[in-house]
C-alpha cells in the first residue's frame, strides 16, 4: 500500500515521504531535501499535490507553500541559451 | 523543549550539525537549534564537490586534506548514505596566463603533500571526454569526491539525535545571555535553554547571532547562482572546475570593474554530477546583500562559460537553478574557535564556499577544543581575533 | 529586446479573451504560448457551453475557440507560439524560448494566464501505462483522434470526468464505470444523466484500491469509503478495463506568478493558493495582471470574463480607456460574472473570490 | 450500502424532483398533444433553452440560475429546444392512444435509420422497450446534435428517455 510512487520523476514512494515527515519535514522543500521528491524533470507539477496531502495531516494546509519558484520552469536546452557556437 | 544543554549549536547546516554529532560523540548533552529547517539555507543550495585542489596551499588545503580522510569512513560511521563519491576532479585551464598560476599552484600544493598533476588536455580528454579543443590543459587530483551536503546533514543529525542530542527545528535563537562576560543562557522562541557554551554556527547569518553578544563579525553573502539539468546518463567524470574560479575566489577585486558579465558575476565553472545523473552548473559569486533571487544576465553567464570549456552540455535541459549565499570573510577563511570577551561563544563559521568540504574536521576542531582545549593541529591562524576586537557593538556584554 | 504594452502569458480562453479586449481599445498585445496552437482546452471542448447569450451558451467550445482566435487576427495581435516562458525577472521582463532560441520581451503590464493543470492520485498500479489525466485523454480524442482504450473506468464525478466520459463514448469507447470518493456526485446533474442513461454506472463514496496489470491496466478494484474515509473491507469491486482516467480535480498554474513575487491567499474552494488580485484582475505586484485558472479553478465561461476585465483594465491604465469607457464595460463583465457564479454550485465560488478581492483590500 | 435517490447521488433525476420543478408538463398537458419536458432540476447558470423556445413558452429570467419554467399552454411541442439545451435535459413527449412518442437528443455515430427497431432505454440506461425510430432531423442549426423521435408503448412516455448506443458489442 505505501510502495507505490508519489514522485515519479525520482521515484519516491509513499513511504519514503512519510518517512520524510516524522523526521521533520513541515514544508513541501523539507520532503524536497530529504527524499528528492519534486526533484525531477517535471518539478513537482504531479507530485506536489500528492505531498501536500501528506503533510496537511501534520501542518496547516494554508501554510504548506510551494517551494521557491526559480527559472526556468519550463525544461530549456542549454544549447538555447547559451551564446552561438563558433563557427 | 529541554530547558537545560551542555552546549548549544546556533545552525542546522553542514557545520552546525557536524558540530553537534561530535561533541554529542565525545558525551555532551547538546541542543541544536534551526530556525527554519536542516539544510534550509546554504548548506541546501550550493554545489557537492569536495575538491581539495582549489584550495589555497597552507591551513586551508590541510584541513581540507585532514576532511577528506575522515570522508573515506564517514558514511559507515554515521551508518547513513551520504552519496559520497572519490570521483577525483579537475581545473580546466584555458590560456597560457592561467597555466603559468596554476603550475604554481600545484607545485605549492605537492609540497603540502597534496596528490596532484598536471595533464595535457590529451591527457585530460581521456578522464573527462566533451572538453573543449581550445583547452590547453587541467590540473587532476584523485582526491576529490563528492557528496549530497543535504543527506550529510540529514546524517550528521541523525547520529547526533542516536547519542543523544536534540534538534530544535523551527527554532530561532532571539537572544543570548551572559553574566560577568560569561555565556548562561541562550533564549528562543521556544523558551530559555540553559547552557555556558553557544556556538555560532549559523553560516550567513553567524553575524546575527554575533550581535547578540555584541560581536561584529565579520562575515558576509556572497551569492552563488547554480543550474540544474535534467538526469542524464554519466557525461561528468569527475568533478571540474575552471582555473577562472581560482582567480574569482581568491582575487575578488580584480573582477568587480570588467565589463564583462562572466567576469563581473565572477562566474567560475564548477560541474559536477550526482548519483541521480542531474548535473549541477555552477556558479556566480556576488556581493548583493540577502538576496536570493536568481537572474537572467547570471544564467546567461554561467552557460555560457560552461559550454565554452565542455561543448556536451549544449544538449542538455536544464530544469531549474537557485541561489545559495556563502558566508564571505576577507581572508576566505573560517572563524573558529571563541572569541575573546565572551567565554562560552564559540565561533564556527566563515567557510564560505568550503563548508561541504571542511564540515568533519571543523565538527572534529570544535569538539576537540570544547572538550579538550586543544585539537589535533594548530588552528590559531583561524581564531577569529585575527581580525583584530571584534566588538563595536552597543549589546557588547 | 523586445517590447510591447500588453504581455499575455497562454493563449487559453482567458488569454485570448484578454488580448482581444485590449487590443480592441488599441494596445499592442502579444501573447505567448508554449503549445503549438493557440486556445488551451478551448479547441478539446467539443459539448455545448453552458451560460447566456453573452457567454456563447450553447456554442461548442471549439467554436468559441476558433471566433476568439479569428478576432485576435483581426486586431492585429501578435500571437507566439511555441514560446515557452521559462522565467520572469524584476522590471516585468520575461524570458522565453522560442525556435529553439532565447527571447526576452519587456511589458508595460503582464497578465498570467496559464491556466490549471491535472491532480494526481497515488495507488497501487498509478504508474502502469493506460492510467492518465482525464484531460490528456480528451486531448488523445479530440484533437489528435487517438483512442486511449476500449474499457474506461473514470474517477471523479466533477465536470471533467463527466464531460470527458461522455466523449469518450462519443469518440468510440465503452466506460465501464465511473467512482467518485465524495458521497456524492460533484458535477452537473444533466452531465451525469447523459452518462448514466448511456448505461455508465456511477459509484459514489467509492476509490481506487488497485490497479492490477503485467505492463499495462488488465484489471482495477475499487473500494467502497466510510464517512472517515476509510477504505471498507470486503466492497471490492472489479472491472476488466485497460484505461483508467482521473479527473481528481485541477490546481491553479502559479509558478510564474510565485515567481514574479505576487503574495497569495489560501482558497481551498479555488484549488489551494491562489494569487490574491483586486477586482481588476491586478496582483499585489503593479503591472501583474491574473486572469483564468490561474487565480482559481472555475470553467471557461468564468476565464474567458476574467480575461475581458484584465484587458479592459490593462487598456484603461495604458490610456486607451479613460475611466467611464473602462468602468460600463467593467461593470457589463463584473454583472456577468456575477451570474455565472450564482446557484448552488456558483456560490461557494462567489464567496471564495471575494474573500481572494477582500485578501487585496486588506494588503492596501 | 443502500442507494440514495436523487441527482447527485444516481446522477439522474428521481421522480420526486421531477414532480417538483417547473420545467416538466402536467399530467393532463401530456395528454393534449406534443409538449416539451424540461428535466433540468439543478439551479446551473444557462438559459438558452429560454432563447430558444419561438412561442416564448420557456422562461428562466434573472438570476441565470432559476430553473426553466415551462409555460404549457404556449408550448406547442415544436421541439426546438431539446437541441439548444447544452446539458441535453429537455425531451419532447406525445402520446395518442395507446403509442407515444418520445423526442430526444443523441450525439453518437452511427446514427440510427428511420423505421429501425430499436432498444429504447430509461434513464439508467437500461432497456425497457424496444421502439421504433419515427424520425431523426440533422439540422445545421442544431450543430451536430441529432433529434431522434421513438415510438413506444404509452406507459413508458416518462420512462424512455434515450435509444443504446449503436454499434457495439457488449
Amino acid at each position: 500500500m505505501n510502495e507505490e510512487y508519489i514522485c515519479r520523476c525520482e521515484e519516491v514512494t509513499r513511504k519514503e515521504i512519510q518517512e520524510a515527515i516524522d523526521d521533520g519535514a513541515t514544508t513541501l522543500a523539507g520532503v524536497k531535501r530529504r527524499t528528492r521528491a519534486g526533484m525531477g524533470l517535471c518539478q513537482g507539477r504531479t507530485c506536489q499535490r500528492l505531498v501536500t496531502q501528506m503533510l496537511a495531516k501534520v501542518e496547516d494546509p494554508a501554510e504548506i507553500k510551494p517551494p521557491t519558484s526559480r527559472p526556468p520552469v519550463r525544461a530549456i536546452k542549454i544549447g538555447e541559451i547559451a551564446e552561438e557556437e563558433d563557427e | 523543549m529541554k530547558k537545560n544543554a551542555d552546549a548549544v549549536v546556533a545552525g542546522g547546516g553542514v557545520i552546525g550539525t557536524s558540530i553537534a554529532y561530535y561533541l554529542s560523540k565525545k558525551g555532551m548533552e547538546i541542543i541544536l537549534l534551526e530556525k527554519d529547517d536542516l539544510a534550509s539555507g546554504s548548506s541546501g543550495a550550493c554545489d557537492i564537490d569536495i575538491i581539495l585542489q582549489s584550495k589555497n596551499p597552507g591551513i586551508h588545503l590541510q584541513l581540507a586534506m585532514e576532511s577528506a580522510k575522515m570522508y573515506k569512513t564517514l558514511a559507515d560511521e554515521l551508518d547513513f548514505d551520504i552519496e559520497y563519491k572519490a570521483t577525483g576532479g579537475m581545473i580546466l585551464i584555458e590560456n597560457e596566463d592561467q597555466l603559468k598560476v596554476m603550475k604554481d599552484f600545484v607545485r605549492r600544493q605537492k609540497e603540502i603533500g597534496l596528490e596532484v598533476k598536471l595533464l595535457s588536455l590529451k591527457e585530460a580528454s581521456k578522464i573527462q571526454p566533451g572538453l573543449s579543443p581550445h583547452l590547453v590543459g587541467a590540473t587532476y587530483s584523485l582526491l576529490d569526491a563528492h557528496v549530497n551536503p543535504m543527506r550529510l546533514c540529514f546524517a550528521f543529525s541523525r547520529a547526533a539525535k542516536r547519542l543523544g542530542a536534540k534538534v530544535y527545528l523551527g527554532t530561532s535563537v532571539l537572544d543570548i545571555r551572559a553574566e560577568n562576560s560569561k555565556v548562561k543562557s541562550v533564549i528562543t522562541n521556544r523558551g530559555e535553554i540553559k547552557t555556558n557554551i553557544i556556538i555560532n554556527a549559523a553560516g550567513v547569518y553567524a553575524p546575527f547571532i554575533g550581535e547578540m553578544v555584541g560581536l561584529s563579525l565579520p562575515i558576509k553573502p556572497r551569492r552563488g547562482q547554480i543550474i540544474v539539468t535534467e538526469s542524464v546518463p554519466k557525461l561528468v567524470m569527475a568533478d571540474v572546475l575552471c582555473a577562472k574560479y581560482i582567480a574569482a575566489k581568491y582575487n575578488p577585486n580584480i573582477l568587480k570593474e570588467s565589463d564583462n558579465p562572466e567576469t563581473r558575476l565572477g562566474v567560475g565553472l564548477s560541474l559536477s554530477q550526482t548519483r541521480d545523473g542531474q548535473i549541477l552548473i555552477g556558479s556566480t559569486r556576488e556581493f548583493v546583500g540577502y538576496n536570493k533571487n536568481t537572474t537572467h544576465e547570471a544564467l546567461h553567464a554561467i552557460v555560457n562559460n560552461a559550454v565554452r570549456l565542455v561543448p556536451a552540455l549544449r544538449n542538455i535541459h536544464a530544469i531549474r537553478s537557485f541561489a545559495g549565499l556563502r558566508p564571505y570573510t576577507p581572508d576566505g577563511l573560517p572563524l573558529l574557535g571563541p572569541v575573546e570577551n565572551v567565554q562560552g561563544f564559540i565561533m564556527a563559521a566563515g567557510h564560505e564556499g568550503d563548508g561541504i568540504a571542511l564540515s568533519p574536521v571543523t565538527g572534529k576542531i570544535i569538539s576537540d577544543l570544547i572538550t579538550e582545549g586543544k585539537t589535533f593541529m594548530d588552528v590559531s591562524e583561524l581564531s577569529p581575533s585575527r581580525f583584530g576586537p571584534l566588538l563595536g557593538n552597543e549589546n557588547a556584554v | 529586446m523586445k517590447t510591447t504594452d500588453i504581455a499575455v502569458i497562454g493563449a487559453g480562453p482567458a488569454g485570448l479573451s484578454c488580448a482581444v479586449e485590449a487590443a480592441k481599445a488599441g494596445a499592442k498585445v502579444t501573447v505567448l504560448d508554449e503549445n503549438l496552437k493557440p486556445g488551451g482546452q478551448l479547441f478539446k471542448q467539443i459539448h455545448k457551453f453552458f451560460g447566456s447569450r453573452e457567454h456563447r451558451a450553447g456554442t461548442r467550445g471549439f467554436r468559441i475557440g476558433r471566433q476568439l482566435l479569428e478576432e485576435t487576427e483581426r486586431l492585429g495581435v501578435e500571437v507566439l507560439l511555441d514560446a515557452a516562458v521559462y522565467g520572469i525577472y524584476e522590471d516585468r521582463l520575461i524570458a522565453f524560448i522560442t525556435n529553439g532560441k532565447d527571447h526576452t520581451l519587456k511589458a508595460e503590464k503582464i497578465v498570467m494566464a496559464t491556466g490549471a493543470s491535472e491532480n494526481a492520485l497515488a495507488f497501487p498500479g498509478c504508474t502502469l501505462p493506460g492510467v492518465m489525466g482525464a484531460g490528456a485523454a480528451q486531448t488523445m480524442i479530440n484533437v489528435n483522434r487517438v483512442l486511449p482504450g476500449q474499457k474506461i473506468v473514470m474517477v471523479g464525478s466533477g465536470n471533467v470526468g463527466l464531460i470527458v466520459s461522455y466523449q469518450l463514448m462519443q469518440a468510440g469507447a465503452g466506460v465501464v464505470a465511473l467512482i467518485e470518493a465524495a458521497p456524492k456526485i460533484g458535477g452537473y446533474g444533466v452531465h451525469a444523466s447523459k452518462i448514466r442513461r448511456a448505461g455508465v454506472p456511477i459509484y459514489i463514496s467509492t476509490t481506487i484500491k488497485e490497479v492490477v496489470g503485467k505492463e499495462k491496466v488488465e484489471e482495477v478494484i475499487t473500494v467502497e469509503l466510510d464517512e472517515k474515509w476509510q477504505q471498507v473491507k470486503g466492497t471490492e469491486k472489479q472491472f476488466n478495463a485497460d484505461t483508467v482516467c482521473l479527473a481528481v480535480g485541477l490546481s491553479p498554474l502559479t509558478e510564474l506568478a510565485w515567481m514574479a513575487g505576487c503574495e497569495f491567499t489560501f482558497i481551498p474552494a479555488l484549488g489551494g493558493h491562489v494569487p490574491i488580485h483586486d477586482r481588476n484582475m491586478e496582483t499585489t505586484l503593479k503591472g501583474i495582471y491574473v486572469a483564468g485558472d490561474i487565480t482559481g479553478v472555475e470553467e471557461a465561461s468564468s476565464a474567458m470574463e476574467e480575461g475581458r476585465l484584465a484587458g479592459v483594465a490593462c487598456a484603461e491604465s495604458l490610456g486607451y480607456y479613460d475611466e467611464k469607457q473602462a468602468l460600463e464595460l467593467k461593470n457589463q463583465i463584473w454583472g456577468r460574472l456575477d451570474a455565472l457564479r450564482t446557484g448552488p454550485f456558483g456560490e461557494g465560488r462567489f464567496t471564495a473570490k471575494l474573500k481572494q478581492i477582500n485578501a487585496r483590500r486588506q494588503l492596501a | 450500502m443502500t442507494q440514495k435517490s436523487g441527482v447527485i447521488y444516481q446522477g439522474f433525476p428521481s421522480e420526486e424532483e421531477l414532480s417538483k420543478i417547473p420545467g416538466v408538463p402536467s399530467k393532463d398537458r401530456i395528454q393534449k398533444g406534443p409538449v416539451a419536458c424540461i428535466e433540468c432540476v439543478q439551479e446551473i447558470p444557462c438559459n438558452p433553452c429560454e432563447e430558444a423556445c419561438p412561442y416564448g413558452a420557456i422562461t428562466v429570467g434573472k438570476p441565470i440560475t432559476n430553473l426553466p419554467t415551462l409555460d404549457e399552454d404556449k408550448c406547442i411541442g415544436c421541439g426546438t429546444c431539446i437541441a439548444a439545451c447544452p446539458g441535453l435535459a429537455i425531451f419532447l413527449l406525445n402520446v395518442s392512444g395507446k403509442k407515444a412518442e418520445v423526442s430526444f437528443p443523441f450525439e453518437y455515430y452511427p446514427l440510427p435509420n428511420k423505421g429501425d427497431e430499436v432498444d429504447c432505454v430509461d434513464r439508467e440506461g437500461s432497456a425497457v422497450v424496444k421502439g421504433k425510430v419515427l424520425r431523426i432531423i440533422k439540422s445545421p442549426k442544431y450543430d451536430a446534435t441529432a433529434v431522434i423521435t421513438v415510438e413506444v408503448p404509452a406507459e413508458y412516455i416518462n420512462i424512455v428517455r434515450s435509444i443504446k448506443r449503436l454499434g457495439r458489442s457488449e
